[in-house]
This record gives structure tokens, C-alpha cells and sequence, in this order.
């Protein structure tokens, strides 16, 4: 089975544009009602499925998602 | 519970420090980022910030150097390569490159292309194609696809008045002095990862001697475009990589 | 009459063409009108905005560092503005898109929920043209009629059966516009 | 309509036979609205856009040597590319029209208007003794008058003419009333490469001259036709100078607002004149050189760092004092300021 | 008895009227008085010549419009083939033609050439490849070969630092706006009549509306190369000719 | 030694570290000798031949910005292509040395000596507010000794300076005498992209700003600048001013004809006064202004249609007639009408 | 047996380039010793051997020669 | 002493270097020269010339309209030259490039079979040096010692073993150059 992961999103610097959710092989990710102060609707953890794959992140052009993943 | 992975011990991916931390101006979704990570990923990872120039003309990414964590020179529309040939003239055991958009490299630059690329700069050249102007609004780019709908073709680009879509990367190929000629994308993990790859080899190359390497990066432009980011990188996959298939060109023996 | 008005917020809440409509209503009043953008797409993010003139003169400048009316839509737009308004002038904030309150006292400051309202009305678009209801109750400069035929030069034809929709948001506007300062009002006929 | 919106719209009227463009910040607006109405059908007007701005002004020469109206648009940088081509058009005398929006520089500078290619439009940016007539719009309406009016002129002296636009009046919409649909040309001129018709000998466009002694003869040609354009197309407006005791000056969008602040003067009891160069070249140097005796001071308002001021100067030769205000790099005066600029320069300096 | 030949009757060579009797001030056994003639005398055969604009930018042959008897336009170094879209496009019926040396073509005009044959001009681009900057006082080009002298390489064309020489014809032949682009010669008589057929064809092709027709005339610049003509032609041969191969390069199916 | 052949030989004396040109009579040979001289043994100067003049200006804003010894050369519309990257390079305050070997135009023109770039070079060519250092020299010695000279205030002021010779000066042959081989740059400038150190931020070179305040403020300190090298760098040559009633003014090649002239006129009794500006920018502005006052008229003499006479006038201001006399279009006046033209527009004027 | 040509030489626009000499199947050209008034040394009939090829017309770059050949 | 020169022919007669030649001959004597070509591989074709002053004072002009000396090798160029000759000055011309004689008979008229002689000498490279000689014979403003100086100056060092030749040359040409008329000497140091 996959290691767990986590990540953390940046959220100021998100701008809301669902690359990252489209990458996520499992669905962590949505977009949220609430704006930054950008008026960016940011990208937001829903669940505990990461497995700390760092697709999100790779994809992610604003550079907002740190990935942890536990260690073997 | 999932708290305690958020430790240094388990990071497995953070931003380089090859960019700063301004907040890009970019559109969202806008594969310029993505790219300026993958060039600050290589190029960190090569070791070479402090032997590294780079030189960013206008378009979209004119703020390049507001960004990535190295030298950079701003440069006029289309003139990066010969802004870039004297910085690599003057500084040959530098990694010097440029990080074009198609408008500057494959319009008003292409003189400036081609013969830095006929004389074999040593350079890398990063060719942002996304077809279309970014900056100043979506205008048609010497790049935009038949059909393809931009302010300056607002019924589609129609070949017979308004000309073909240029490959230039398929033309830099052909001069002998390109030595290292590849196209990627960015729009989904694998692809970036491979861009990545991509990048490190053509800055590594440098080191040889053996001539200009050029790394094409389709990307999208939702702005320009009209479309969401997603949309776009959906688009893109079906339109933009039929006629500029990814890939390697022409890669050293 | 002259009314100077600077419209300021994110780019995509329709911030320029409110300063248009507001204009080609001018115009369809037979007033002189001034319509000026923050332009440039080579200037990515931050906020845009535009200065609209609506006159019975001849227009000299199209472009003023101090307002009769600032509608600012996020809160650095109200950084920005709320100092360039005219003693005796106008300030509408939107209340969903800014995080603190207006600080001048010597000016009339109005809020208006546009956004809220506009979800009620289950389509974000006329979030705008909300505001543009608002102002025009507070500054009656156009008639209504005038803004709906200003309208019309500015959406594609494609739209123009959305115009009803516009119109109500306009109604709308006039209804939920808040005043919450009252200073002297400054005659919009000077 | 947006100015330059409106300008695109005057070129289609004006009975533009060829636009080659390129786009930049702040004038994309006049191809893309060529592009969206699509002139190849209401008129048969060529569109094209070129693949830099050196292209398009040669793109230019090639279609004004057919005795076409031909224009291309752009902004200072690519109006600094254009300089070649600009000196060769002269050369070569052919008619075009020429638009820069002019935005803040040196180099790439911002997107903001100004008016700091004065210099670059009058004196010859270009290499060579030559002049372009450079007409500065103030209103929407002017910017679309002008087009017509920089064809007639161009055709009239077979020179280039430039319309010194900038950020503010091609972005800003007002009222414009445009001028009804003019035919295209349609007469083969003697001077333009329409194929050598059998009887005539061939044409050559051209600007080269092998002997020194010929170039001379073309110089002096050239001088004698600027001296007819000055003689003849002079253009300015003036505001209350026949009792005024100061000159505010000032030309394109910066008029407008100094024309406020000369109400603002006006108001505070300075008898204050506004002059208006519609044409910078020619220059109204008469009109500032007969006014000139009148004035305790002359005040030239512009976006830039002083430029149409040494032509203020020259024309005033001394008789009063003349000084400059601006803002520059984007930004753009104020009324107030101006009338504080002028407290401070004329009446206290 | 010989003089009763030199009759009317008999005449089976004489200048055509295309060309008119200016003496041309081209160094002696230069080929650009045997190239215009050639494309005069295909204008003359064709019948096109109140049809026909022309085009020389600066090089030796920038008074073509001196001695061709047609119309036609001095331009810019470089940016020929925008003068002639300039033309071609407010006369979509004319022949228009550019005739431009390998300086121009291959160095300062790069882009105007490569955007022409992209968008496909309806044009004839007349390239002369002598290998070296004539009028200037034979500087190296941009085509100019490894190891070959010229006043600016003067130990010869060094690759590593000046670059490669440009095959800039089979480039704009990758080009999908380009139909018909092929190199020849006018060297012997044989090469020249070769080089007529090519420029009539190229001609006649105009009228299909098909795109671009480039003709590249390798020639001789004896004053450039400091040889007597009868030499550098024989140069031409040995040197020219294995690297820039005469033939067609993209022919119509 | 050629003037043009003297002044490359200079660049490499002067430390020159990277040279890139075009060819374009008539300054070709000064790549030539370069390319012959190899400097790059001799120095470790770098010389190309870029693809075009657009090519060269922006591989000297490349080498500059790394703050090297960066120069170009061309004639007059090789010139103007690089208006642009001069704008550019101004703009991003970049030190580099420009030559134009000017000839005839406008357009292609021909190649013969003129001095019809003067507006160019000291208005501003290009877009936007900005000067460059522009130094005349007179003889083939001052072409030398500028090259050196034109390094210095490049780096000192980091401000892009032009040498306006023209095919006079650079192709003739006179005694000359070199300085001696300069070292080149070592410094690593902190203004220069150089790679970026560790515990430094990085540098960028750049001419561009998003908000128009800021572009002000670059504009102020442009500004500045020009004030300051207004205030310490001008130079200029004059002779027998002291007791002339009447002066003649050129620059360049034209003065040394224009000298003749006057020992014509003093010949004949006439108190003639010489003033040839060395630097056209910054310009004597204060020296004329001074002279002014003792004369009775003021004959500038150019190899163009009227250019530096606007600038005398400016320095003048009324205190006395300026006139102007010029041949132009590669004819080169010879010192007796020159003397005419004195008695004609100033004596019987 | 070909047939008989001649040739006539416009001497004043000759440059005396010996291109015309080398396409001559028959050696019927020579540079003379008198130059033009140009300076050239002009090309010159030495024979007649001429057979009307033209071919000598045809490469040469200043379009001096004419060519005529008896009709059959 | 000022002595200015123009030397006018066919491109390719030598003419541009005569000039030099004799301008770095005046180095070696130690005075101020000027040489200034009619320049421009631009221009194909037609005359070439050279303007050559040498002076014992700083020179103002190196382009003049009226000259001591004219030296012209082919027709053109005396149609060209021959009245820009000063009176009381010299017009020497190459006899086998010329087709008619000079007119002016206010000057000193020289003719030289340079080509001829230098046919003579086996080697027509020489002729210009003939030229020269003939040229120094009528004017000895440099010392021959100088301008073989000179001449080691412009010829590259390859060359070098042709000096004697050249130096031969220069003295046959003082040998043949012809008077022909003779009008008042100017004083040559005047
Ligand atoms: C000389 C000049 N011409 C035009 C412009 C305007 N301009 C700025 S960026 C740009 C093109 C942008 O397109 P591209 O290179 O494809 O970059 P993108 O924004 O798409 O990344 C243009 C035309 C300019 N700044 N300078
Ligand atoms: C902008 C500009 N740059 C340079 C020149 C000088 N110039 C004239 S012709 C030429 C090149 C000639 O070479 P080529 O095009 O190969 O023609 P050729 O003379 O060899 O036939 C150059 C560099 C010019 N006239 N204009
Ligand atoms: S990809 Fe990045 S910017 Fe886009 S929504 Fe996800 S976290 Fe935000
Ligand atoms: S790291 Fe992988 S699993 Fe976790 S959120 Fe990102 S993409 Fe999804
Ligand atoms: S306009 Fe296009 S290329 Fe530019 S930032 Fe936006 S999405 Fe990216
Ligand atoms: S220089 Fe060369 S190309 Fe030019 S005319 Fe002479 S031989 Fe011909
Ligand atoms: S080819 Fe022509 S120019 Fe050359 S020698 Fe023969 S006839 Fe004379
Ligand atoms: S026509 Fe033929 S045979 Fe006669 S001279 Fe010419 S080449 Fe020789
Ligand atoms: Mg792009
Ligand atoms: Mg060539």
C-alpha cells in the first residue's frame, strides 16, 4: 500500500486554477468558496488520502503545495 | 494524525530556492510558472546558480528576472540570442540562457534564432510556444494553429492570408549548430518531470561546447486563450501536440 | 454637471465596462462622457480600474487623481482610493470583496452587498451591473433608461436578451445600496 | 469608441488601401479591430500583420511606392525600430501614415502614456536630413480627423506623415463623429512601380544616389518641399491669448489637462493664454514668435523631460522667458500641479 | 563573307529589350549581369513585363532597377521580401519579384525571408549566393564557407567562432508556404539556360497562387574572392557547388 | 593610419573587451582590421560579426550588462536599427562606446562623408527621454584618443557614449599617435550580471518598470545625471574668440574646413572667431551663451541641412543672429564659399 | 557539319572577363591589347570559326555579343 | 610648404596607393600629411582618386576643391581634373590612358608613358612607382630616401624583396616624365 503524505498549501499564493486537482490521483484537493486576499478562490485539503506523491506540487505553477510523505 | 508528516524529515518536495518568493503575475494556471520552476529546479540541482545568466526579452515572462534567483538581463523584443551571445562571448565558463516566448523567438526574433543557433552559441535556449501574444493580449503568434481563434484572427487564423504556423524548432534542428533539440510540455506531473530532465541535460551540455541547445516547451496560455486552465491544458493535448509533437529532435550521438 | 467617477477592483469583475455603460449612457443622454482604463495586459494581476466622466461641458482631462465618486470592489482598490475622493464626495465599497471599513469621515460612504446579491440571483454576472444601480441612486446623473440603451451599445447583440436580467440587477442595486456615512452632500450639478 | 478603436475605424473610412502592424502595448486595439471588421470585405483594405515592425514599415514602402494609402501602427520601441525604414520613406518620398501611441520610455520602460518621443517625431529619429509632418491629436474626434487629414497631406507632399498619439488618447473613449466612407485610390501616379506600361520608361522607387552631387540635389528638394509645409500647414489653437500677460503651452492629451489648468489660473486672476500645436512639424513658430512680445513668461507642459520646449525657445528667441514643466515615465500631471508649476516657474521664478 | 551573316534574318542571340543599354557597373565576370539578364529575358519570353514589379535591396545589384526594364523598388538591407509582400499585396495580380544577395537574404533579412516563404508570398525571391559581401568589399556572409577568406575572416571562415555557413534555401524549402525552390547557376551556357527555365517558371507559377518561388543562382564574386572571373568560376565549382548542390529542392507533385 | 583602422586599433588599446558589427561602408574597416589584428590573442578581445546591426547593439547591451568594455560601429542607417537597443541600453544605464562613421541620407542616400545624424545622436533617435555622451572628433588623432576617452565616461557615468565621425575622418590617413595597451576590466561591477554570489541578491539588468511612479524616478535619475555630465563634461576647442566680432562654429571634420575659412576671413581683415564643440552632448551651451554677447553674427557651418544651429540658437537666445550653412548629401563645402557664406549671411546679412 | 556563325562585339561594354572565351566550343575569341575607353582590355574575333552557338552571348555577364548563324 | 595632391584613374591602376606611398614618405620627412580616397567598394566602377596633402603645418582640410597637382591616368579623369588644377600648377598625364591632351595653358603640363615603360620593365605592377618618380622629379617635395620608407610602410612585408625594383622604377620615371608646357612656377614652398 502507498505510503501516507501530506501536503501544505500556501494559500495567498494560490490563484485557484485546479491544475493541482486534476493531478491528484486521489482527489485531496478542491477549490474553496472563500478568496484570498488576491480574491483567488485557493485550492484546499478535503481529505486524508495524499500519499505524498508531489504530482500537485510538480504541476502546480505558483509553486504553493509542499509535499511530506512518511518515511519507510 | 497527518500533522506530524509535516516535518522536515519526510519533505518531499518544496519550492527551489532558485526562485524567490514573490508571487508571480502570472494568469492562473499559466504554464510560465511551471516552466521558470523546472529551469530553477535544474538549475539548483546542477549546483550552478552562481555561474548562471539568463536573459528573459518581453512577453509574459519580461519579469522573469523578478523571479528566478540568478543574473538575468532583460531584453529587447526577439533580441535574447544576441543579448545572450554577449553575455556567453564575454563569459564563455558561464551557463548562460534564454527563456523566450514564441511571439520573440519565432517573429520579431528570428534572425536573432536562427544565427545564434547557426553559430552554435553555447547557450540554452528555453522556447515558451504557447501560440499566441501573452502579453500584450492574445494576438496571433507566428505559432497559433490553423483555425485557431486569437484577437488579431478573430475568425481563426486563415493560412492563405495570414501564413503557416512555423516549427521552428524543426528548423533550428536542421542547423548544424544546434547540438541538443527537444520538446516538452508542462501540463501534467510526468511531463514536467520530463522537462526537468530536459533542462539539467541541455545546461549540462554547456559544458561541451558543442553548440546551442534548444528546449521547447508547449504550454498553455488560458488567457489568451479564453479558456479555464484546464480546459486549456485539454486543448492543448488535442491540438497544440498534433502539429508540435513532443519530443527529442536531434539529440547529441 | 460634471461627475468624475474612478471604478476599481480585480480584473474580471467587470470593472472597465461598468465606466462604459455608465459612459454610453452619457452619451445617450447627450452629455459629454470620458471613459479612461488602467490599461494593459502586460501588466498581469494586481487591480484594474477606470475613470469615467459624465459632463454637460466640454471634458478637459481624461484623467484626475481626485473623484467625485470612488466604487472600489476589493480592498487594495480601497487603499488606494478611498484618499482620492473629493471632500463632500462619494465612496461605495463592495462588502464582500473588501476586509475593513472606509476611515473618512468627511465624505459620504455607501456599502453595497453586489456579490451576495448577485448569487441570490444566481448569476454573477450582473454583480456590476448591481453596482452600477447602486450608484445611480445615490448620484442620479443618468436616467435609467439612458444606462439600458448604453448598455445595449456595449454587450454583443448575441446578449441582448439578457438585458431584462441587467435591468432588474440595475433595480436591485438602487434597493440594497447602504448608506453608512452622511457628510455634507456636495451638489452633483456643480 | 476607444481612440485607437476609433482611429482603426478612420482608416477604413479614410480609403486605407494596405495596414501592416504589429502588435504592442498601448495601440493592439487598432489591428485588432482592423482584423475584427475585417476591411477586406467593406472596402477591400488589405490587413496584415507583420512579423515585426520592421516588416510592417517596410511592408509600407512597398505598398506606398504603389501610390497605395498604406499606414502601419505602433508604440515607441517599435517605432524606434521603424527609423530605418522612416528615413528610407523620406527618402524615397513616398506617402504613408504613420501612428505612435507613444508610451513611457527609455527602453522598454512601462505601458503608461507619455509624450517622450517629441524629439524622435520632429527632428528625425531616422539617419539624414529629413522631416516627417507630425500631427498630435487631443480628443478622440482629432485622432480620427487626423487619419484623413495625414493621407491628404502625405499624398499632397508625397512625405510621411505621423500622428503623435499617446496611452491616453488611444485608450480613452469620448464622443467622436466619424466622417463618411471615402473611395480608395484609384489613380496610377507617375512616380509609383504599377508595371512599366509600354511608351513610359520604368519606374524606380529609391533613395540611392551614387554621386554626391545628386544626394545634394534630392536634400535640396526635400528642403524646399519643408519649407512649402511650413509655409502652408501650420496648425495650432488658442485659448484667451489676446489679453493674456502668460503662455501656457502644451500639445496632444497633455493640452487637455492643461487646459484646466488654465482655468484654474484663470480663476485665481492670471491672465493666462493657452497655445495648441496641432502640427509640431511644422511647428507654429510664427504663431509663438508674434505672442511672445505680449508674455511675462511662457510655461510648456508636457510628459516628457522637456522636448517641444527648445521649439518653444527657438521660436521665442530670447523675447521672454520660457520653462518647462513635466511628468514623465507614465505618469501625467494633474491640473493642480501645473498651475502650481506655473505659480512657482513664471510668476514666482 | 562572314559580315553577310550579321543580318536580321540571322540573329540568334541579341540582348532583349528587358534589359536596357546602361552599362552595368559590375566588376568584370561578376554573375550578376548574366543573372539579370536571365531574368529579363524571362520576363521578355513571358510577355509580363508591364506586369512585373521588382525588387533589389542594397548589395551589388541594388541599381538593378538601373538596367531591368521594369518597374520597380530600391529597398532596405534585408527587407526585400517585405517590400515585395507590401507590393504583392495591394497588387495580388502583378508578378513581383525580389532579387537579393546572400548578405541580405541569409544575414540581416533572415526574418523577412523566413516569414515571407511561411506566409507564402505569391512572390519570385531571386537569392544570389556568391558566398561573401560584395558591395561592401567582399566581408564574409552568412553563406560564406568554412575555411574560405574574406576581408572579415581573413585566416578564413573559422566554425567555432564565426559559425556555420547557411544553407538558408533548404530552410525556407521545410517551409510549408514555399512551392518551388531550387539552385542553380550561371557559370557556363548550359547553367544559365537552366537558370532561365527555373526564373520562367517560377514566373509563370505566380499566377496559380501557390506560394513562394525561390530561386537560389549560385554565383561568382571575382573582385570579392581576389580572382580573375575565369578562376572563380572554376572556384565556384570545386568549392561552392559540393556544399550549395545545384538542383531542384522542392518541386510541385 | 585610416581614422577607421586608427580607432579599432584604439579599442584594443583602450581594454576594449568585446567588439560586434556589421559591415556598412564607410566604416567596414574597422571590423576588418580587427578581424586581421585578432585581438583576441593579442588581448582576449572578443570580435564577431553579428548577422545585423539589430544583432550587434544587443550583443553590446549583453556584454555591457556584464560590465564589460562593449563597443559597436556602423554608419548612419545601420544607426538607426539600433535605436531601439540604444534606448535600451540608456534606459538600463549600461556603459558602452557606439560609433557612426555618418554618410549621406535619408535613406540609403549615399556613402559619402556627412554629418546629417546630428539630431540623432544628440536628441535622442530612439524613444524615450534619454541622452547619449556624443563626443565629434576633428582628426584622427581625437578618433583615437575619443575611443579611450568615450570608455572612460561610459563607466564613469554608466551611460552609453557615440563617437560621430563620418567618412572624412574615418577614411583618411594622418599622423597619429596610440596610446599605450590598456588592461582590460578585472572589476566585477555590482550592477553587472555576473552570476549571482551567494549572500548577494541577484542582479538584473533591466529597462523596464510596471508602475509608471517608478519609471518617474528612473527618469529622474536619468535626469540627474545628464545634469551632472552637463555640469563636468563638456568640451570644446576655440580659436581667436577673444577680440571677434563675428564667430563660425562646426564640428567635426566640417570644423577643419571651417578653420580654413577662417583664416581666410582674417585675411581679409574680418575678426573671426572659431568655437568647435567637442562634445555635441553635453553641449557649450554656457561657452556660446558667453560669446554671444560680443558678436555680430554667428555662422554655423554643417555637412547637413541645419541641425547643430538649433542648438547654437538655443545657447544664444536671442543675443545675436545665428545663421546656417550647409552642404549636404556627401558634398563636403570647401573653405571659400564657407567664407562666402560668411560674407553673404552674416557680413551682408 | 555545324553551321556558319558570326558574332558581333559592343567592345565599349566589354570588360574583357575571358568568360566568353572559355564557353566557346571553338576558340574564335582572344582579349585584345587596346583597352576601351573604360580601361578594359575587350574581347576580340580571332578566327572564323564561329558556328552561332551563342554560347559565348549567353554567359557573358554585360550582354556584349550577338549572335547570327546562316539559316539552314 | 603645402602640397596638395589628387592622383585620379581607373580602379585597380594603383592609384589609392601612390597617395599613401607618397603620404608616408612625408611621415618619414617628418611632416604632416593627410590622405583622403574617393571611397566605397559601394560605388563599382568609374574613377577612383585620392586627395594627398603634405605639409610642413597642421592641415585643416583633407578634401579640397583646387589642387598644386593633379595626376590623372585615364581620360575621365582628365576631363574631371584638368580645370581643379590651381594656375601655375602641375597636371601630369599618363599618356597610354589618355586620349586627348590637356587644354589649360595657365599650368605646367607633363606627360608620362608610365605603361609603356613599366611594359619595358617587364612588370606593369611598377607603373604606378613610375608615376610617382615622374611626379618627384617636377616637385621633389620628399626625399626618395623617405619615400622608400614609405613604400616599405605600405607594401606588406612579403613584398619587401620588390623594393630595388620599385626603386629602379621610381628613377626611370624621373628620367621619362615630359614637360610639355610651362606655364609660371609656383614656388612649391610657397
Ligand atoms: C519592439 C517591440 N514590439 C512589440 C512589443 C510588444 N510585445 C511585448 S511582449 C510581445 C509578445 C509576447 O508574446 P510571446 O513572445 O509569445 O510571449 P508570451 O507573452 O506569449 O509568453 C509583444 C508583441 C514590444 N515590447 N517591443
Ligand atoms: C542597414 C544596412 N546595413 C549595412 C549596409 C551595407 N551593405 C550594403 S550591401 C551589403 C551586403 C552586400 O552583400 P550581399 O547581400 O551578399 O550582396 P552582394 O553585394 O554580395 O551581391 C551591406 C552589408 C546597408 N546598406 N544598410
Ligand atoms: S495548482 Fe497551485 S495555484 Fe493552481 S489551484 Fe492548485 S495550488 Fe492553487
Ligand atoms: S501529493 Fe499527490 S496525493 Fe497528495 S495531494 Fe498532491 S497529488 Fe494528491
Ligand atoms: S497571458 Fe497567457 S502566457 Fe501570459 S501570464 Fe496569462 S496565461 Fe500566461
Ligand atoms: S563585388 Fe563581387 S558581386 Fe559585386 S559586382 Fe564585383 S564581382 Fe560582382
Ligand atoms: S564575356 Fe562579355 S564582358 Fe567578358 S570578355 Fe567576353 S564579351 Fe567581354
Ligand atoms: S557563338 Fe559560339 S562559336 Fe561563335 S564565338 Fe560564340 S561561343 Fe564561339
Ligand atoms: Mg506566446
Ligand atoms: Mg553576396
Amino acid at each position: 500500500m502507498a505510503r501516507k503524505g501530506d501536503i501544505v498549501i500556501d494559500i495567498e499564493r494560490c490563484k485557484g486554477c485546479e491544475v493541482c486537482l486534476e493531478a491528484c490521483p486521489n482527489q485531496v484537493l478542491a477549490i474553496s468558496n472563500a478568496v484570498n486576499s488576491k480574491g483567488y478562490h485557493y485550492a484546499v485539503k478535503v481529505n486524508s488520502n495524499c500519499i505524498g506523491c508531489a504530482n500537485c506540487a510538480v504541476v502546480c505553477p505558483d509553486a504553493v503545495i509542499t509535499v511530506y510523505r512518511e518515511k519507510k | 494524525m497527518a500533522d506530524s508528516l509535516i516535518d522536515p524529515g519526510n519533505l518531499v518536495y518544496k519550492r527551489t530556492d532558485v526562485l524567490n518568493d514573490r508571487i508571480m503575475h502570472y494568469c492562473p494556471g499559466c504554464g510560465h510558472g511551471t516552466a521558470h520552476r523546472m529551469l530553477a529546479e535544474a538549475i539548483d540541482e546542477l549546483g550552478i546558480q552562481s555561474e548562471t545568466i539568463g536573459v528573459a526579452p518581453v512577453g509574459c515572462s519580461v519579469l522573469a528576472y523578478y523571479y528566478l534567483n540568478v543574473d538575468m538581463s532583460e531584453a529587447a523584443h526577439g533580441r535574447a540570442p544576441a543579448v545572450a551571445t554577449g553575455i556567453k562571448r564575454v563569459f564563455p565558463e558561464k551557463y548562460v540562457f534564454t527563456y523566450q516566448g514564441d511571439g520573440d523567438l519565432a517573429a520579431i526574433g528570428t534572425a536573432e534564432t536562427i544565427h545564434a543557433c547557426n553559430r552554435g552559441e553555447n547557450i540554452l535556449i528555453v522556447f515558451i510556444n504557447n501560440g499566441i501574444y501573452g502579453m500584450t493580449g492574445g494576438q496571433m503568434a507566428p505559432t497559433t494553429l490553423e483555425g485557431m481563434k486569437s484577437s488579431t484572427s478573430p475568425r481563426g487564423r486563415d493560412i492563405s492570408s495570414m501564413g503557416n504556423p512555423l516549427k521552428m524548432t524543426e528548423l533550428v534542428a536542421q542547423l548544424p549548430g544546434t547540438y541538443f533539440v527537444t520538446r516538452h510540455s508542462v501540463h501534467t506531473p510526468a511531463n514536467v518531470r520530463k522537462t526537468k530532465r530536459a533542462l539539467k541535460k541541455a545546461l549540462e551540455y554547456q559544458k561541451l561546447n558543442k553548440g546551442t541547445c534548444f528546449v521547447e516547451i508547449v504550454a498553455n496560455c488560458p488567457s489568451g486563450w479564453k479558456m479555464t486552465p484546464v480546459q486549456s491544458n485539454k486543448w492543448m493535448e488535442q491540438n497544440m501536440f498534433p502539429f508540435y509533437p513532443l519530443g527529442d529532435i536531434k539529440v547529441p550521438e | 454637471m460634471t461627475e468624475e467617477i474612478i471604478i476599481a477592483g480585480f480584473g474580471g469583475q467587470g470593472v472597465l465596462s461598468m465606466g462604459q455603460i455608465l459612459c454610453y449612457g452619457g452619451v445617450m443622454q447627450n452629455l459629454e462622457v470620458s471613459w479612461m482604463p488602467s490599461y494593459g495586459p502586460e501588466m498581469r494581476g494586481g487591480t484594474a480600474n477606470c475613470t469615467a466622466i459624465i459632463s454637460d461641458q466640454l471634458i478637459s482631462s481624461p484623467v484626475l487623481s481626485t473623484f467625485d465618486t470612488a466604487i472600489v470592489l476589493n480592498q487594495p482598490s480601497m487603499d488606494k482610493f478611498e484618499n482620492t475622493v473629493k471632500p463632500g464626495g462619494l465612496l461605495i465599497y463592495e462588502e464582500n470583496g473588501t476586509t475593513r471599513k472606509p476611515q473618512r469621515t468627511d465624505i459620504n460612504i455607501c456599502a453595497i452587498s453586489a456579490f451576495e446579491e448577485s448569487v441570490k440571483m444566481k448569476n454573477t454576472k450582473v454583480f456590476n451591473m448591481i453596482i452600477i444601480g447602486g450608484f445611480l441612486k445615490m448620484k442620479p446623473v443618468i436616467d435609467l433608461e439612458n444606462v439600458i440603451k448604453g448598455l445595449k451599445k456595449v454587450l454583443p447583440d448575441r446578449y441582448h436578451n439578457l438585458i431584462p436580467l441587467n435591468e432588474e440587477a440595475i433595480r436591485k442595486g438602487m434597493e440594497i445600496i447602504k448608506p453608512e456615512h452622511v457628510a455634507l452632500i456636495r451638489d452633483i450639478h456643480s | 469608441m476607444k481612440g485607437n478603436e476609433a482611429m482603426a475605424e478612420a482608416a477604413i473610412r479614410a480609403g486605407c488601401d494596405a495596414y501592416f502592424g504589429y502588435p504592442i502595448t498601448p495601440q493592439s486595439e487598432i489591428i485588432e479591430y482592423l482584423m475584427h471588421e475585417n476591411p477586406a470585405e467593406r472596402t477591400g483594405m488589405v490587413v496584415l500583420q507583420a512579423e515585426s515592425e520592421i516588416a510592417a514599415i517596410n511592408m509600407v514602402y512597398g505598398a506606398a511606392g504603389c501610390g497605395k494609402r498604406a499606414m502601419t501602427t505602433s508604440s515607441s520601441p517599435g517605432i524606434s525600430l521603424k527609423q530605418e525604414g522612416l528615413s528610407y520613406i523620406a527618402g524615397a518620398e513616398l506617402p504613408c501614415l504613420i501612428v505612435n501611441v507613444v508610451r513611457g520610455g527609455p527602453g522598454l520602460g512601462t505601458i503608461q502614456p507619455s509624450q517622450s518621443d517629441y524629439f524622435q517625431a520632429v527632428k528625425g529619429g531616422g539617419h539624414g536630413d529629413y522631416k516627417l509632418i507630425v500631427l498630435a491629436p487631443a480628443t478622440v474626434q482629432e485622432s480620427v480627423d487626423y487619419v484623413k487629414l495625414g493621407f491628404d497631406l502625405a499624398f499632397k507632399y508625397r512625405n510621411p506623415v505621423m500622428i503623435l498619439s499617446d496611452g491616453i488618447i488611444g485608450q480613452m473613449m469620448e464622443k467622436v463623429e466619424l466622417f463618411e466612407q471615402q473611395p480608395l485610390l484609384t489613380e496610377e501616379f507617375e512616380w509609383a512601380t504599377v508595371g512599366k506600361k509600354p511608351g513610359r520608361s520604368s519606374v524606380f522607387v529609391t533613395s540611392l544616389q551614387l554621386k554626391p552631387e545628386e544626394q545634394e540635389n534630392v536634400n535640396h528638394r526635400l528642403q524646399a518641399k519643408y519649407r512649402e509645409i511650413e509655409k502652408h500647414e501650420v496648425r495650432y489653437e488658442s485659448f484667451l491669448c489676446d489679453d493674456a500677460e502668460y503662455l501656457l503651452t502644451a500639445f496632444g492629451s497633455c493640452a487637455r489637462i492643461t487646459k484646466k489648468a488654465q482655468e484654474i489660473a484663470r480663476e485665481k486672476g492670471y491672465k493666462v493664454g493657452l497655445l495648441r500645436p496641432q502640427t509640431l512639424y511644422p511647428f507654429p513658430t510664427v504663431a509663438f514668435n508674434k505672442l511672445a512680445g505680449q508674455m511675462k513668461g511662457i510655461l510648456t507642459v508636457e510628459m516628457n523631460a522637456g522636448q517641444m520646449v527648445e521649439d518653444v525657445r527657438l521660436a521665442v528667441n530670447g523675447q521672454t522667458r520660457v520653462e518647462h514643466f513635466g511628468r514623465f515615465g507614465g505618469m501625467i500631471p494633474d491640473p493642480e500641479e501645473i498651475f502650481q508649476a506655473f505659480e512657482q516657474k513664471i510668476i514666482g521664478g
